[in-house]
């Protein structure tokens, strides 16, 4: 296997060009369409490091909904052409920043080369209590989100609830209750529409076969939720479906859904299990999918919602 | 080299130009691209670490890449809520500046 | 065989980073996304080919949801262009 | 690690407010401000009783959740330290939250407004986040912990949408994530090195290798970011100043202490087997230069909340002299009281200070002190309220100011560092001369026009408020010793 | 039988190496944004096909051959359909 590490080095210095093309470009859209690119590799290199279910979550989040936000973004910046913006800093603070930036990264290689060897792993135990009665999963990935880290993964939901709000707050205030504006204005093409109208049923389908599998094997319910979430942007870029009105009961509820049911359940386990956040014995394995299945329904929902903005023109 | 020493480079260097561009660049957007930057690569040493932690029988430890997966969402959610504060203060102002200068002048008025 | 299909993965990685300065040169943005739009495809070749050599499990959803967002930065940056091209009447699709 | 018997409380305490937030959101604005108002006594009772419980016992209450112990699984832990901010936090986010009801009211006529459902639930999600960063013992866990404040505190500055709070709240938010992105790469190195986040496995694990040395100074200069510690503080006085008062007075008193109490961890528990000589040195040296620099710019603010604002600058300076006082070999107890002393003393009379001058700006129509001649005949009690804050920002006797800064200086005399009097007294003297700034013009002659009369259970909010800071200085023995309850022996290389 | 399937993967994903250069060569030196578009749409989805295949006989099983085929639809269809919405925006672009 010789060729291997030739591969992997070219795929490194790509992605090292890329990012760094990203920062020097001098064109804002030439380095969003940087960073674009430079999701799809860095999911190869998610690959090459035996990630999966990281190289699905970066594909989909980092690279794909990402991407519409920043393209979108930029594109919306650019309409206000008259936008001013601030002054590049002086030389010697662009001397100063890079030697800083310099020294992090020279000691974060230095650091990260010298890490322990053999390397410290909770990769038996994990796997070992992931199989065992309180789980019941073969995926250990899945048993750590939802279960050993169940209190983490619970609250991250409750951050993307805060961001939602925090994305519409920035509103006008006239304006609240409404819907936010299309992620297009113009009607799209009949090309268009008919690619969103075979993509998002086949999205549909794969994103939840990859919720589905994610007890056992690579995927889950991030991983699902955010591809059913790009799903869902790409109706709504063919005008198949529009943004709902933000004061919409039913969006509300899909949105708390997911951590509301974790914590419901998480405290139900008091009683159950005799500790919160812990799974009855026999039950665990539905339980874990029946949260996940409404986290699914919060991520799909949140994401799209982020990337929409804020409410826009009259709730009336 | 084997991939996670590798990788564990990338990451390096990912954090190196996303710091610099975090500083220097003065437009916000660019700043927010520069900061998703640090963030995959800070991921990236999750990674190796995970990968390092690839004990007997197991591709990987899958503790640190469970936190990428919720790192990943986090970071998307902080870029959403950047880019929706930058584009409301674009429309408002007609400025993307974060200089405190340009914000001490009562002269906003009038820009848009 | 194995040491093929990784080969295949290199020159293809190859041939599409070559096509990335179109990401740098554009000159228009068009150009830039067609670049992003061969490093997709290019990508999810390489992914694959690279996946059967080295049998790491699940790549194939990897790339799946890969092929799924192929076209998504795309259609994000159609929106705007269309919406830029003067005709924002509402009106149709029609030139 | 087992759990206490009422453990399950920490979690409650955390997850009360949780439930908030996602009963709010799905009820909508006016439910919110109602919620957040009932969840006030529930939150005080819990924190009351998990102080009870670790006074009783005298060793920290911890709780496995799932009952999956560390590793591989999350603790949470309540020691002196946690209660007692659980405590502060519990008294002042409801003052803070019955401040703001009118404010922050739901107009009649329509189901919701943008405000109020977004101030409702931030606050809940203050108190969250407040709540986890005093109680986690997982390094990760308080990432989120972190996350979930960020993103709770930066809505609150813009929320009334002027374009310069916009730019105040974008400019917070990329120094908070910068801040966030940093403690987490010290967090994988950390785990890299030792395969797990647990404070207490991380405390008895550690060595000083460069690669803890990493780890540590990319966390702190993360945690610094948020905790706005000079030079890093450029983007405090504009967010805290244009937020709404009673945002500003959490943000102010409780915010900012959430990532200093995060550092004190990191520190004190995480990191005892690092020499502390040095970084405690830089530390305390940042913390000596902010106490002035922050002063002499407040010295100088035309309006009264950016300087007060700039006061708060000065003010967590003050507190990053633990770092030197707390790990010295002697007087490290009355160091480490004295940080917590001067951290609530400041979190109530910098809230009263903020929730009295938006008072203040509500009845003149403005902030501008050099338009005060006359006002405090005409609002009495907002400036009692200011002249007392100020009394314990200048540490003078009786208020808990005049403690920390009594506790501290006994500690730089127990240990011989005499280097710290100097910005603990320099920074006092400046503290005077701008609480003077406010109060000499005020007290003069001169009539102000008042635009409308404050409501005076507001105006008595604020007095209660400064007045739990002047209390401190009557704090009893025991009191002390409950601080001390869990915390480590710190400065393991010096001792 | 192996050596033969080795054959055919061979040869099929050899082919697919060349149209990724070609679309590549395309990109670069075609002279406007129509025609570099015109070669990227067809040589890169051909490529990939491919490519693709090439390794359905190596596939585990049938579901896995059939998410590869599903891989190259998808991009396919993406591909196809990204051209024409960029073919007509140009176009107007230009009048």
């Amino acid at each position: 296997m010789s060729v291997l590490p030739a591969l992997d080095v070219g795929l490194a210095l790509l992605v090292v060009g890329v990012a760094a093309w990203t920062i020097a470009a001098r064109n804002l859209f030439a380095s969003v369409v940087g960073y674009v690119a430079y999701g799809l590799l860095l999911a190869l290199v998610w690959v090459r490091l035996y990630a999966p279910d990281v190289a699905l979550t970066e594909a989909a989040v980092g690279g794909g909904v990402t991407g519409v936000l920043l393209v979108t973004a930029g594109k919306r910046l650019d309409a206000l052409a008259s936008a001013e913006v601030g002054v590049p800093p002086g030389r010697a603070l662009k001397i100063l920043a890079g030697a800083l930036a310099a020294l992090v990264a020279g000691a974060l290689a230095w650091v990260v080369l010298t890490l322990p060897s053999p390397a410290p792993s909770l990769a038996p135990a994990a796997a070992e209590a992931a199989a065992g009665p309180g789980a019941g999963l073969g995926n250990p990935i899945t048993a750590v989100l939802i279960s050993y880290r169940s209190f983490d993964t619970m609250l991250e939901k409750v951050v993307l609830i805060l961001a939602v709000l925090g994305v519409w707050s920035v509103g006008a205030d006239a304006a609240w209750g409404a819907a936010p504006a299309p992620l297009r204005k113009v009607r799209p093409d009949g090309a268009m529409i008919l690619l969103a109208q075979f993509l998002a049923p086949v999205g549909l389908l794969i994103g939840v076969h990859i919720f589905w599998v994610g007890a056992d094997a690579p995927g889950g319910a991030f991983q699902g939720g955010a591809l059913l979430a790009a799903m869902g942007m790409v109706a709504m870029m063919a005008r198949l479906a529009e943004p709902p009105r933000i004061d919409s009961r039913k969006l509300r509820l899909a949105l708390v859904a997911g951590p509301a049911v974790f914590l419901i359940v998480g405290v139900a386990g008091l009683a159950l299990a005799d500790n919160l956040f812990a799974y009855p014995q026999n039950f665990a394995k539905p339980l874990i999918l029946f949260i996940e299945a409404f986290m699914v329904l919060s991520i799909a929902v949140a994401l799209p919602m982020l990337v929409c903005g804020p409410p826009n023109g009259s709730p009336k | 080299m084997t991939p996670p020493i590798l990788a564990g480079l990338v990451g390096a260097a990912l954090v190196g130009f996303g710091l610099y561009g975090l500083i220097c660049d003065p437009h916000p957007l660019r700043k927010l691209l520069a900061f998703n930057l640090v963030g995959s690569g800070v991921f990236l040493v999750f990674g190796i670490v995970a990968r390092r932690g690839a004990a007997a029988g197991f591709a990987f430890d899958p503790v640190p890449q469970a936190m990428v997966i919720t790192g990943i969402v986090v970071a998307f959610a902080a870029s959403a809520l950047a880019v929706a504060l930058i584009l409301r203060l674009a429309a408002a102002s007609g400025k993307v500046t974060l200089d405190p200068r340009a914000w001490t002048k009562r002269d906003d008025g009038g820009a848009r | 065989m194995d040491e093929f299909l990784l080969s295949a993965a290199g020159v293809i990685i190859a041939t599409v980073a070559v096509g990335l300065v179109r990401i740098l040169r554009g000159p228009d943005d068009v150009d830039r996304l067609m670049a992003v739009q061969l490093l997709g495809t290019g990508g999810i070749a390489a992914l694959l080919l690279t996946a059967y050599a080295t049998r790491v499990p699940g790549v194939d959803d990897v790339a799946l949801g890969l092929a799924l967002l192929a076209a998504f930065a795309t259609m994000a940056f159609l929106n705007h262009l269309d919406a830029g091209q003067g005709d924002a009447s509402q009106g149709g699709s029609e030139p | 690690m087992t759990a206490s018997p009422g453990g399950a409380l920490l979690v409650f305490a955390v997850l009360t407010p949780v439930a908030g937030i996602l009963l709010s959101f799905a009820l909508g604005g006016r439910a919110a401000e109602r919620i957040t108002l009932a969840l006030a006594p529930i939150g005080l009772a819990l924190a009351g009783f998990i102080a009870f419980l670790v006074a009783r016992s005298g060793a920290p209450l911890v709780y496995v959740i799932g009952g999956l112990p560390p590793p591989l699984g999350i603790a949470l832990r309540a020691d002196g330290a946690s209660a007692t901010m659980m405590v502060a936090a519990a008294l002042i986010v409801p003052a803070a939250a019955f401040y703001a009801r009118a404010k922050f009211a739901t107009p009649d006529g329509v189901a919701e407004s943008r405000g109020a459902l977004t101030f409702w639930i931030m606050l809940q999600a203050i108190w969250a986040a407040l709540n986890l960063i005093f109680l986690g013992a997982d390094l990760f866990n308080l990432y989120v912990a972190l996350e979930l404040l960020t993103f709770a505190a930066v809505p609150l500055v813009c929320i009334d949408g002027r374009p310069e709070t916009l730019a105040a709240a974008l400019r917070y938010l990329l120094f908070a994530l910068f801040g966030s992105i940093s403690y987490l790469l010290g967090v994988a190195l950390l785990y890299g090195g030792y395969g797990t986040l647990d404070i207490v496995l991380l405390g008895e694990r550690i060595a000083a290798t460069p690669l803890v040395w990493t780890a540590a100074a990319l966390m702190t200069a993360g945690l610094l970011a948020k905790t706005a510690l000079f030079p890093l503080h450029i983007w405090l006085p504009p967010a805290h100043a244009n937020a709404p008062a009673a945002a500003s007075a959490v943000l102010s008193g409780l915010v900012v202490k959430g990532s200093f109490f995060l550092t004190l961890r990191l520190w004190f528990y995480v990191l005892p087997a690092l020499p502390m000589a040095a970084p405690a040195a830089i530390l305390g040296t940042l913390g000596g230069c902010a106490a002035l620099f922050g002063s002499i710019l407040a010295l100088r603010q035309p309006r009264l909340k950016l300087l007060v604002a700039y006061s708060t600058v000065a003010q967590i300076g003050y507190l990053f002299l633990v770092f030197p006082l707390a790990s010295a070999p002697a007087g490290g107890a009355l160091g480490w009281s004295g940080g917590f002393v001067q951290v609530l003393a400041h979190a109530f009379a910098k809230a009263a200070m903020f929730l009295s001058a938006g008072v203040l700006a509500e009845a003149l129509g403005h902030d501008r002190i050099a338009h005060f001649s006359g006002a405090a005949r005409a609002l009495p009690l907002t400036f009692l309220t200011l002249g007392l804050g100020g009394l314990s920002l200048m540490g003078l006797p009786p208020s808990g100011g005049f403690e920390a800064k009594w506790l501290m200086l006994r500690a730089c005399a127990a240990s011989g560092q005499w280097i710290w009097a100097v910005p603990i007294l320099g920074g006092g003297l400046l503290a005077g001369g701008y609480v003077y700034r406010i109060l000499a013009p005020a007290l003069a002659d001169g009539v102000v026009e008042v635009k409308a009369r404050p409501q005076l259970s507001r105006e008595l909010v604020a007095l209660g408020l400064v007045g739990v800071a002047l209390a401190l200085a009557f704090a009893p023995e025991g009191f002390f010793e409950f601080i001390q309850i869990g915390r480590p022996l710190a400065g393991g290389g010096a001792s | 039988m192996s050596a033969l399937i080795d054959l055919f993967s061979v040869a099929a994903i050899g082919a697919g190496l060349f149209f990724f250069f070609a679309g590549t060569v395309g990109l670069l030196r075609f002279p406007d944004s129509l025609t570099r578009l015109h070669a990227l749409s067809k040589a890169d989805n051909l490529g990939l096909g491919l490519v693709v295949l090439g390794l359905i006989p190596r596939a585990e099983n049938p579901l896995a051959a059939l998410k590869l085929l599903v891989v190259w639809a998808l991009v396919l269809l993406s591909g196809a359909s990204t051209a024409q919405l960029i073919g007509r925006a140009l176009r107007r672009g230009r009048k």
